[in-house]
């Protein structure tokens, strides 16, 4: 009755890491992985290089099922295949068409919405973004403001939405607006898919913290917008909204992205000196990072447990929740230690820097330049896509029958 | 990847915890047992080799039915829970580890020890030694071809109601050498015992020893890897324990909080004191899986084994101390008295700070392997 | 104009403090303060002993007006006289009598109730007890469950009390009772002063978690309180109550208790061993110690800033409650690091050497037994006297204007 | 005990705040005066000359009319609260220090700086030097009478508008020795100059000297005086600009906190929330205790001065952290967008932690100068 637990990947995955890997290193683009490790701004050709390369492949659809053209893989599929394209420092797979809209219309599209969309995102013809957000409406979408009046054949669209994601690439974005003014909140809210070049929709920059512009207000000025172009039932979008919210996702501790951030710490660490030896010699700051690899490496076992379980059909609750709550506190953390180990090398800002092709000499060593703005940047992980507070009020009312 | 239960495990786990439960129903009667002139309950030790848990926690190799770092993890995750007293981490994890990791296993006494009929304690903690595994003071010497000890030994776990010893011994070198050091087996009628109660309510002892006799068991670097592996396999127990216990603070936590009201409403409505169990939750959860994780590198190489553990016993340690303080704190006054259960959980919980190397000790340690 | 700020004590107010010091130095039995530094158990006589001496100088009232026998003292002083005899290891003051029913009776008592009571706490012929907190109605005492039904010439009492500190002691109690039963909670609450050796009154031990014997509950079973027992008007309790509440506390913040721990744990930590080094050498645990000993350096002149302010006759307001949540965190701090310092020695727990007059051989160093047992009880602080979360409520709504 | 405003500090306090905030009004504006060429308003500068404030951080002494650790604070609790990016820092603490804590004081100079007609810079941190006050590589030697300087400064604030510049450099000796240090005064115009924005909006340069001729002003035990002097006073001024950010943020959280409505309620009202608001307000006391006693006891001894300005600069990094990151986080996504000014305060909070040493650095000072 000797027992043991299994925590090494079977044969058949780590066959498929290889095949992930294998093709990254023959397709990406070494220029292009050398710009997302530097944290360099990455345009919009440089997202489609590699979304184009993963349609050819077939893997661009990674969360759909095989029947609409996606991959069907299991959740430790996904896990691997993330891990991996991170590793690889590959760009992001942009999120707003493929993985939050797709998986919505093949819930709740018609088959002319499936027929028409799904195809076009799977070839990257359109470029998506994400409408939930309002000022004064962020973390609580119940109380959206932005109204879309049915005047017979169209909806007349007014109203703003913020925190627009890439949304100065995007060719459409899908919106919820409330359809019935009359209603409760989270109540009279539709599933609207708005093209960006109708007359009346205006996109502005905003200009976050960092000086990076990444995000967006979209304003809507008697919009016109065809009937047809809602998603499932008039005044349910809610419903929609929250298949979302609650989409299996398995990358949420952000797992991959700490390891490597801890890899750059470790490394930086060497190189920083302290009274002339090397910062990881520091009792205290390699104390620090300890408990941080401990931190991860706890949360890489509970993040496989998740997917694990949910390969088997098990959806995952309130572990959703706490794996974004670690997942972010330790990225955050990372972020932190990179920037005390620079000690006042953190301090120069060169925004030109991060454009391609900038070729000049850094003030201080090559990689202290990106850190202080990776730090701030990475304040946002915690407040968007459902605060960590939000997660917290979410698991006490799920788990705890108080 | 295979995280779920196999039936095996759900067995072992359903019936030990059945049997756990029904011996360990109160506080009160965990106190009884505290309070028996060995300081656990023999009937109850007994009863545990009858049913194999001891047995549980020794490799088939040398008479076991178990001994994995799962079926260790299993077990101490219900002794956790239910509080025990009794020898396992002394005589069934500590002394058989030793036994069975010498050049030459001594399955005669393992034996013994699984069938409940002989109690080994490991006598290696000192004084001045703090967690390390080679500070050692307590020295043995050749004379007419037999070994003499001398020295005395701190903090021995059950050291009153054994009848035999395991010395960590000093045979060459400073004290603070990776080399030169015995194991020995000692008889413990002729020690000379100063026996006390531990604040979490275990039993300990001070043993001296004057020119005792003792056999040899290992020496230098196989002793030393016994007792690395000793104390390793006590971390990774310890560290199970401790993930049971605190599963027990945040369902009691959780519990009061439904039942108490303050100004109107039960305190549970309070999102100041929700999230705070949800941080609790969160921990809990982080333990469990470097739990997992240490028990199924049990069996590895000794630089990932100890490793693993490092990591376990260290977050043990400071997530321990938050369950613990959050248990008392969120309880009010109630988990302050002796009589309610939440304040002994608390008691151990911290007090396994203090036992098989501390946060800090093994932060430190995972750090030194991490590097190597 | 040159600017400076004066953080010396006047010389009148050293005078007053060597004024302190001397004559504790002269009255204050050397095995009394032997005890209180051995965290040893202290009699009732031990207690009584202090605090005659103080009845014989003049200073057993330090907070009361001059009037009522008091010393008048302001808040410099008081503090100064606090810091004195916290470092002389004096037992402290039995508050109940002296610093908490006497103030109320100075401002709400009958004369009758002046005449009587005050020269009897003044001599410390009466030991008071604190009748508020009651199993279900701790930092909340608008839930009380304990009544007193007019009956006439008396009032008929029933219900229980809990973490009766000293009760054990006490010859009266004052407590707060329900005596209209229909009115919203923290109305109809009436305060009431009680004989313990009245017919029905039943105290019963409470022992810690730490194994001690410092509480209790009184248990009141139909006991018949004279009507000229309550002070000031029926149904008012409340209000004298909360005069307690915000009675100004100078030592709230525990700043010389801290100090002295601080200085123990310096001593432990020199004589404990790590590796066969002195662990204050060991740059992580020095580390803690000295963010520990800033905190507390810190904390020192916030309270000196608040007591300053006190003495100018400004109420602390907020301040009370920063201070007292500051002060334990710092104060539980220093208990946790002692025991840390211990390492396995922390262990052993030998009850009886906490008894006067124990005088076998300790297990492990002198100094390593009462610390473990000492992290336990002050978990306490936290909790009571309105715990830590109570103090946040309150500040968030006095301050915040939220 | 003292510790009430006197009316020369009321006086001072108001003066000089409602100037700074007639100057420096929105974040708009202090955008433009960081995109000046200079990185600064000459224009301002220069009435704050007029107007005595940079008078107010040099002593009587040296012909100024201030210069105690009050004045200081007073001065930059506004820096802070206005997130003035003026040289009040580089040139009138640093420089000034140096000039006036020098054998042979320079009250010429001292007094071209005060009346906003020079603008000295003081060059020591180096790219490998982080926040010591004697590891210098810099070097400096003798030939035909003159002092000759080699080597490269970094984060020199203002060091690209400045006039002259006082290095430290290396005289003899190894990088890590404590002797053999000297200070030069230098002309600006041979310099080779890397100016840049630091990421809080600060100008900064990094400065090549090629046997450049510069004149000593101190060395050994007077020049490391100095500088451990010059660096005391920074890490002070820094110490009391954090304060005065950490107030304007919990100002700006708070009001937020009651403008903005969640699920139907301010986000003011949820308790949790209110709780974390106390726990800020709780530590900006004690950053305010502590710049309050670093600021008292700076014309004490040299240790009592360093001792309490490290205890303060050590918690204004840990407290800093706690209140920058709090006040993003309680302000959501807004307080991520460059137009809004507590991105700012948040971001220049931060980045103090990387000036004249972070809270690691003044932790292991004060330490050290606990147990001297």
């Amino acid at each position: 009755m000797v027992i043991k637990m299994n925590f090494e990947y079977s044969e058949k995955d780590e066959n498929f890491r290889k095949e992930v890997k294998d093709w990254l290193d023959e397709t990406l683009p070494k220029s292009l992985s050398e710009k997302v490790k530097k944290y360099q701004r990455l345009t919009k050709e440089d997202y489609e290089i590699f979304m184009n390369n993963l349609t050819a492949k077939g893997w661009l659809a990674w969360h759909w099922p095989k029947e609409y053209g996606g991959t069907g893989w299991n959740a430790i599929e996904k896990h691997i295949f993330e891990e991996e394209i991170i590793k690889a420092s590959a760009p992001r797979i942009v999120p707003f068409g493929v993985n939050m809209l797709g998986p919505v219309l093949i819930e709740f599209g018609t088959e002319e919405q499936k027929n028409y969309y799904l195809p076009r995102i799977l070839s990257n013809e359109d470029w998506w973004a994400q409408g939930y957000s309002e000022p004064g409406a962020g973390s609580d979408l119940a109380s959206l403001k932005t109204t879309a009046v049915d005047k017979g054949d169209h909806y007349l669209v007014n109203g703003q939405k913020t925190w627009t994601t890439l949304g100065h690439h995007a060719d459409k974005i899908f919106c919820l607006v409330k359809t019935d003014l009359n209603a409760k909140p989270q109540l009279g809210i539709s599933f609207l898919l708005i093209d960006m070049d109708t007359p009346g929709v205006e996109v502005k920059p905003i200009i976050t913290l960092d000086g990076e512009h990444e995000v967006n207000e979209v304003w809507f000025t008697n919009v016109k917008v065809p009937k047809k172009n809602i998603v499932g039932k008039e005044n349910e979008g809610w419903t929609y909204a929250k298949y979302l919210l609650t989409f299996e996702r398995t990358g949420i501790a952000g797992v991959p992205y700490s390891k490597s951030a801890l890899n750059h710490l470790k490394m930086i660490s060497k190189r920083s000196l302290k009274n002339g030896k090397p910062l990881i010699e520091d009792p205290i700051f390699s104390s620090e990072i300890a408990e941080l690899e401990i931190d991860l490496l706890a949360m890489e076992i509970f993040n496989l447990r998740t997917v694990s379980a949910a390969a088997e059909g098990k959806a995952p609750g309130m572990e959703s929740s706490l794996l974004k709550i670690k997942g972010t506190l330790v990225r955050q953390k990372t972020t932190e230690l990179l920037r005390k180990a620079l000690g006042p090398q953190a301090l120069p800002y060169l925004p030109e820097q991060f454009d391609e092709g900038w070729n000049e000499m850094p003030v201080g060593p090559s990689y202290a330049g990106p850190i202080a703005k990776q730090y701030f940047n990475m304040r946002k992980i915690s407040i968007y896509g459902g605060s960590n507070e939000i997660q917290k009020n979410i698991v006490a009312k799920a788990s705890f029958g108080l | 990847m295979d995280f779920t239960l196999s039936e095996e495990r759900k067995m072992l786990q359903e019936t030990v915890g059945k049997f756990f439960n029904s011996n360990y129903k109160n506080i009160e009667k965990r106190s009884e047992n505290v309070n028996l002139p060995e300081g656990y309950s023999k009937e109850f030790w007994k009863e545990s080799s009858d049913l194999g848990v001891i047995s549980a926690l020794v490799s088939p190799k040398f008479g076991g039915l178990g001994g994995s770092g799962e079926d260790i993890s299993i077990i101490f995750e219900l002794v956790g829970k239910s509080l025990c007293v009794e020898p396992f981490l002394s005589s069934a994890v500590l002394s058989s580890t030793v036994l069975s990791s010498i050049s030459n296993p001594r399955n005669d006494l393992i034996t013994d020890i699984i069938e409940g009929n002989l109690l080994i304690s490991f006598a290696h903690c000192e004084m001045n030694n703090r967690y390390e595994d080679h500070y050692i003071e307590t020295n043995a010497y050749l004379k007419n071809d037999e070994w003499n000890i001398n020295g005395t030994k701190s903090f021995v776990m059950n050291g009153d109601d054994a009848s035999k010893i395991i010395v960590s011994a000093r045979i060459n070198g400073d004290v603070n050498d990776r080399n030169g050091i015995g194991l020995f087996l000692i008889d413990n009628d002729q020690t000379l015992k100063r026996p006390y109660n531990t604040i979490d309510g275990y039993r300990s002892t001070e043993l001296t020893f004057k020119d005792l006799k003792g056999e040899l068991l290992a020496k230098d670097e196989n002793a030393l890897k016994c007792i690395i592996k000793a104390n390793s396999a006590g971390a990774l127990a310890l560290s199970a324990e401790a993930l049971g216990i605190m599963q027990i603070c945040f369902d009691l936590t959780l519990d009061y909080l439904k039942t108490r009201k303050q100004f109107g409403k039960s305190i549970g409505a309070f999102q100041s004191i929700q999230h705070r169990m949800v941080d609790m939750m969160l921990e809990i959860e982080q333990v469990k899986s470097a739990v997992m994780l240490a028990s199924s590198t049990f069996e590895t190489d000794d630089l990932t084994r100890d490793k693993n553990i490092s990591a376990a016993k260290n977050l043990v340690g400071r997530v321990g101390k938050l369950i613990a303080e959050e248990t008392i704190q969120l309880h009010g006054g109630i988990a302050m008295t002796w009589e309610y259960s939440a304040a002994h959980y608390a008691k151990r919980l911290i007090m396994i700070d203090h036992l098989m190397g501390d946060s800090d000790y093994h932060r430190d340690r995972f750090k030194l392997l991490s590097n190597s």
